[in-house]
């Protein structure tokens, strides 16, 4: 499905992705761990465009995606959440989702003018969609609220309710667990496993290591700007190197 | 004690992370904090030096009640900070990152400059050098001798060995032993959590903004629910 | 910039109304009181920027850019109205005497005195520049603040001290080059400062936005290509040139000559 | 009765004008209000839109003239439709050279066109007739208008004093009316816009471009839409000045007529709210038409009195920046009006 291939990036001089290749299946859910500084934040920097990459190779579903402007990753259906949570603050929480699913038809400006029925019908459809999301992850009361008016738990929720206003075919998720309550956080877990019986493939970076162990069947360590292992959550707990670069050791 | 946190509660715009956290640092103590992400860890440092103002709770340094100075005043007082990322000045060399960090002392700091530049002897062979074109090791180092300047009697680390490679990490492990024997209190945040459970005289296990654990380094690492919480192993 | 040039106005009338001997040094078409009314418009331009921090600028600090240079252009017609309102929109004199360019014997180019002078007092506000940057407390905490002002904040250093004092610098040196351009043109008008604004900007893009060697090279570039390129096309479209510099700059380097961000 | 004729047809005059300005405001709100692109140069595309008009609808060049192009005596639509496109096809260049960059570059961009823009019409003779400016620029169903107001005079020669002098004003009745359908119209089509998911990706843009992205959206595509689309507006603006004014030169697009008055509009009335846009520009500009009176009881000179007004605009914006950030109509909640209830 993903399929990186020596990636190389510095910042200023260091080496924050050093020669990282490393595969994620599709239909997998597959976790990322490592260290603090190990970078996997900015690995999903650079598959997602928002990096300029300084060297290697970046495929998805078969095709070379090397390059590409952030938003032509993201409507090749691969999609992302990030790590501090994002917010259209001056704008509600429905209008924040609204505005994920790609080529609507109002976003031409004409549309609007010469075909409102379409556009009015495709609106409608686009709302009842988000409310049922927002039902989802429990912000429907607060559907009409500014954004910015959200606690940084709620914006999480916003955060992840936006990956599932889109139709991806592959979702990276930066920390979703990180702040999100235990109940919601069943519920959350129970969610991604459905949407990979439905065909999704899941890549996402996660401290939480109940989580990773009970969510990911392949776990894959990064240690210094490059894969150190990979394997079932299993493997990973028994492999001395990971214990060494991720514990400090035994 | 030298330093106490007492129940603090504290949080950004109005979200509490620290629900009621407590410890202590002894002058001739390491301590280490570990704990999952998000468990609290960086915001209790960013607390105790008033880069942010808890909603309750006391931080008594010194006998002083210090909750709510403004940071300048508490690394006055002797609290002095090394945070996790960002931690130099990369367009300054070397020298005068570590003049910054002596920047409110009116006095002569050439001796104290001379006695950093014992433990990081390093960094006295680069510093001229703009901190910019260092490693992440020396940068570290500068980190922590900038943090040192003002002879400070507690020094803060938010997770000092991030992003060094074992050696580096050892390194760097080895000169926080150091700098408690000159008689520097050390409370360090550690992903890095054997090897700061090792070295440390106690340890706090944080999660979910709440006290876990607390114990002597080595009863930490011999506790097998502290184990599970970190790695399941 | 403006403001700085009518300070000197101001200064230098007081002066002479006190009495101070008015005498030109010299070749040069100025005395004693012009230097002294330079060196207090500096200060008074100076404390103004500060007032004008502190009042505004510091309650404004934690909105957007946007808001700040919204408010600053709002400043800019606040002050130039001022002067306006105060002198009129006619050019203001600080001397009226001619003067001659005399020849320089080994180079074969003709200069005033006058230009001498404006040359060596720019070149000693860049060396103090450098030398304030470098190697003062001051300046180093200056430099520092800009690098990671969080990181200042927990070395002890008063930020808000260090906005200050950057204010204060940056508008003197406004200042300065408001008198100087006084100087060699021989008037000042209310709007001067908005002429130079276009070529400002494009040296500050060219040497690469937060580099003040940089901001210098781009000066002397933008500058330069200004004066040269009367020579092909009208001197009306002078300040224009800058602009195409500009424009040229965006297309092939975005980030300026020397720039590092 | 006189008097008040006398008032109500300077209103008139007034309520022009604040028109002509409320659509500079609602293109700049299109620009910065919706996509929070900073545009500081806003007076170059109102006079390429008054320049371009004034030369395709305007009379030839005079025999005293130095202009020797324009003077095509085209209908005025068709003017209007040319300094759409003109203003439209600059700042589709400019776009496209900053709008990747970093915010300031657009900023620094625009002023730089203004300036050039305004240099050029100082110095090319042949294109501006430098400061002696374009003469004589026809209004809209001037002549029409004008011969039946006069023929209906004739026809009725005992009508009161006032009653004549109300009538005589009929064309800036008239053209009133045009700038109020105008502003009118591009008023239901900002809000409309603005409410449609189109309206959405652009406010998207202003909130977070890296959500945008993430959504699939061509920022740089949206940004360039919204700038353009300002600018046209601001073109817009600029033919309707010209054939209001009849005459103009490079002096009517000066920075502070030009862009910062109608800053302190925007920023006044409340940016992002079309409303607002153009309650800003009728109130600042009451307020600057009514200081007018003060050179009578100040004593004061012409030049000096202006100064003095704006001092107290420059006061006013940063008095509103300091306690009222959102203006005096803050941005509405736009929920998309598309999708019924």
């Amino acid at each position: 499905m993903l399929e990186v291939v020596n990636l190389e990036k510095s910042f200023g001089g260091i080496k924050a992705v050093d020669g990282c290749s490393l595969k994620v299946k599709q239909g997998s859910i597959t976790g990322l761990i490592g260290p603090n500084g190990a970078g996997k934040t900015t690995l999903f920097n650079l598959i997602t465009g928002f990096y300029e990459l300084d060297g290697g190779e970046i495929w998805f579903s078969g095709e070379k995606i090397t390059g590409l402007s952030p938003h032509k990753i993201a409507r090749r259906a691969l999609t992302r959440t990030f790590q501090i949570p994002r917010e259209l603050r001056e704008m509600t929480v429905l209008e924040n989702l609204m505005v994920v699913p790609e080529n609507q038809m109002g976003e031409r400006i004409w549309n609007s003018f010469f075909r409102p029925g379409v556009v009015r019908r495709q609106e409608r459809e686009l709302r009842d969609e988000a409310l049922d999301v927002l039902e989802f992850v429990e912000l429907i009361d607060l559907a009409n609220e500014y954004a910015k008016n959200l606690s940084s738990g709620q914006k999480k929720l916003l955060e992840l309710a936006r990956t599932l206003m889109a139709e991806p075919k592959m979702i990276l998720l930066d920390e979703p667990g990180a702040g999100v309550n235990p109940t919601l956080m069943r519920k959350l877990t129970k969610n991604i496993e459905n949407l990979r019986q439905r065909g999704k493939t899941f890549f996402l970076i996660e401290h939480d290591m109940d989580l990773i162990m009970n969510l990911c069947d392949t776990v894959i360590v990064m240690d210094k700007g490059r894969q150190l292992a990979e394997g079932t959550p299993d493997e990973i707990r028994e492999n001395e190197s990971v214990l060494e670069a991720y514990l400090g050791g035994r | 004690m030298i330093l106490e946190a007492r129940n603090i509660k504290a949080g950004y715009g109005g979200v509490e992370i620290l629900h009621g956290i407590s410890m202590g640092v002894d002058k001739a103590e390491i301590i280490s904090i570990i704990g999952p992400n998000g468990a609290g860890k960086s915001t209790l440092m960013k607390t105790i030096l008033g880069l942010l103002k808890p909603t309750h709770g006391k931080i008594i340094f010194d006998g002083h009640d210090i909750t709510g100075l403004d940071p300048d005043k508490i690394v006055r007082r002797g609290i002095c900070y090394v945070p996790q990322t960002d931690n130099v000045f990369p367009s300054l060399t070397v020298e005068e990152n570590l003049e910054m960090g002596a920047f409110i002392r009116k006095d002569d700091f050439r001796g104290r400059m001379k006695e950093i530049y014992g433990i990081f002897p390093d960094l006295k062979e680069a510093k001229r050098f703009r901190v910019r074109k260092l490693s992440g090791g020396q940068r570290q180092m500068v980190a922590m001798a900038r943090a040192l300047m003002l002879d400070p009697q507690v020094l803060l680390l938010d997770e000092p060995s991030m992003s060094l490679s074992p050696r580096l990490v050892k390194l760097i492990f080895e000169k926080i032993v150091e700098i408690n024997k000159s008689g520097v209190g050390i409370l360090m945040v550690e992903q890095n959590a054997r090897e700061a459970l090792k070295l440390c005289h106690r340890g706090y296990v944080l999660a979910m903004g709440r006290n876990k654990f607390e114990d002597t380094g080595q009863a930490l690492l011999n506790n097998e629910k502290v184990g599970k919480l970190y790695l399941g192993g | 910039m403006s403001l700085g040039a009518f300070l000197a106005l101001i200064s230098l009338t007081l002066l002479r109304g006190l009495g101070i001997p008015g005498t030109p040094f010299g070749p040069l078409s100025f005395g004693l009181p012009m230097i002294l009314a330079f060196f207090i418009a500096l200060l008074l331009t100076g404390l103004a920027a500060i007032i004008i921090d502190r009042i505004l600028y510091l309650r404004l600090r934690r909105t957007g850019p946007i808001v700040l240079l919204v408010a600053s252009i709002g400043v800019s017609f606040f002050l130039r109205n001022i002067i306006q309102f105060i002198w009129g929109p006619q050019p203001q004199y600080y001397f009226k005497a001619i003067q001659i360019a005399r020849k320089i014997p080994l180079l074969g180019i003709r200069i005033k005195p006058d230009e001498v002078f404006i040359i060596i007092v720019a070149a000693l506000l860049v060396i103090g520049l450098h030398f304030f940057l470098q190697k003062t407390k001051t300046g180093k905490a200056m430099r520092a603040a800009s690098d990671n002002m969080e990181l200042a904040r927990v070395s002890g250093i008063d930020t808000e001290k260090v906005i200050m004092w950057t204010w204060a610098i940056g508008a003197s040196l406004a200042a300065a080059g408001g008198i100087l351009a006084g100087i060699e043109d021989k008037f000042i008008t209310p709007d001067m400062g908005w002429q130079m604004l276009l070529p400002i900007f494009a040296a500050v893009i060219l040497g690469g936005i937060g580099n003040p060697y940089g901001a210098m090279a781009g000066g002397m570039i933008i500058g330069l290509s200004g004066e040269i390129s009367t020579a092909f096309i009208s001197t009306a479209y002078k300040p224009a040139v800058a602009f195409v510099i500009i424009v040229i700059m965006l297309l092939i380097k975005p980030r300026g000559l020397f720039g590092t961000r | 009765m006189d008097t008040l004729v006398g008032i109500l047809n300077y209103l008139v005059f007034f309520a022009i004008t604040a028109g002509i300005y409320a659509v500079l405001c609602l293109g700049l709100n299109i620009q910065f209000g919706y996509t929070g692109l900073f545009n500081i140069g806003i007076a170059g595309f109102y006079a390429v839109g008054a320049y371009t008009s004034a030369l395709l609808s305007g009379p030839p060049p005079g025999p005293l003239d130095w202009r020797t192009v324009g003077g095509f005596q085209l209908p005025w639509v068709v003017g209007l439709l040319g300094a759409i496109i003109a203003s439209g096809i600059i700042a589709f260049f400019i776009g496209l050279l900053t709008l990747r960059l970093k915010e300031d570059y657009l900023a620094i961009a625009t002023i730089g066109i203004a300036e050039v823009i305004r240099l050029i019409l100082k110095n090319e003779g042949w294109l501006s007739n430098t400061v002696w400016g374009i003469k004589h620029i026809p209004s809209p169903l001037h002549q029409p208008i004008e011969a039946g107001v006069s023929s209906f005079l004739k026809g009725h020669p005992q009508l009161s004093p006032w009653l004549i002098h109300f009538i005589s004003n009929a064309y800036n009745w008239f053209y009133l009316a045009l700038v109020l359908v105008i502003l009118g119209l591009l008023y239901w089509v900002s809000e409309r816009s603005i409410r449609s998911p189109w309206g959405r990706v652009l406010r998207t843009i202003r909130e977070d471009e890296a959500i945008a992205a993430v959504s699939g959206k061509n920022v740089f595509s949206f940004k360039l839409q919204s700038f353009v689309l300002g600018a046209m507006v601001m073109g817009m603006a600029g033919s309707l000045y010209a054939h209001y004014a009849k005459f103009i030169d490079a002096s009517s697009f000066e920075p502070l007529y030009g862009t910062f008055l109608i800053w302190v509009m925007l920023i006044a009335g409340g940016s992002g709210n079309s409303k607002g846009a153009i309650l800003g520009a009728f109130l600042i500009w009451g307020i600057w038409a009514g200081t007018d009176f003060l050179t009578g009881y100040l004593a004061l000179s012409a030049t000096r009195v202006a100064s003095l007004r704006v001092i107290a605009i420059a006061i006013l914006l940063e008095l509103v920046l300091l306690l009222r950030p959102q203006g005096l109509l803050g941005e509405e909640k736009a929920v998309s009006k598309m999708m019924g209830k």
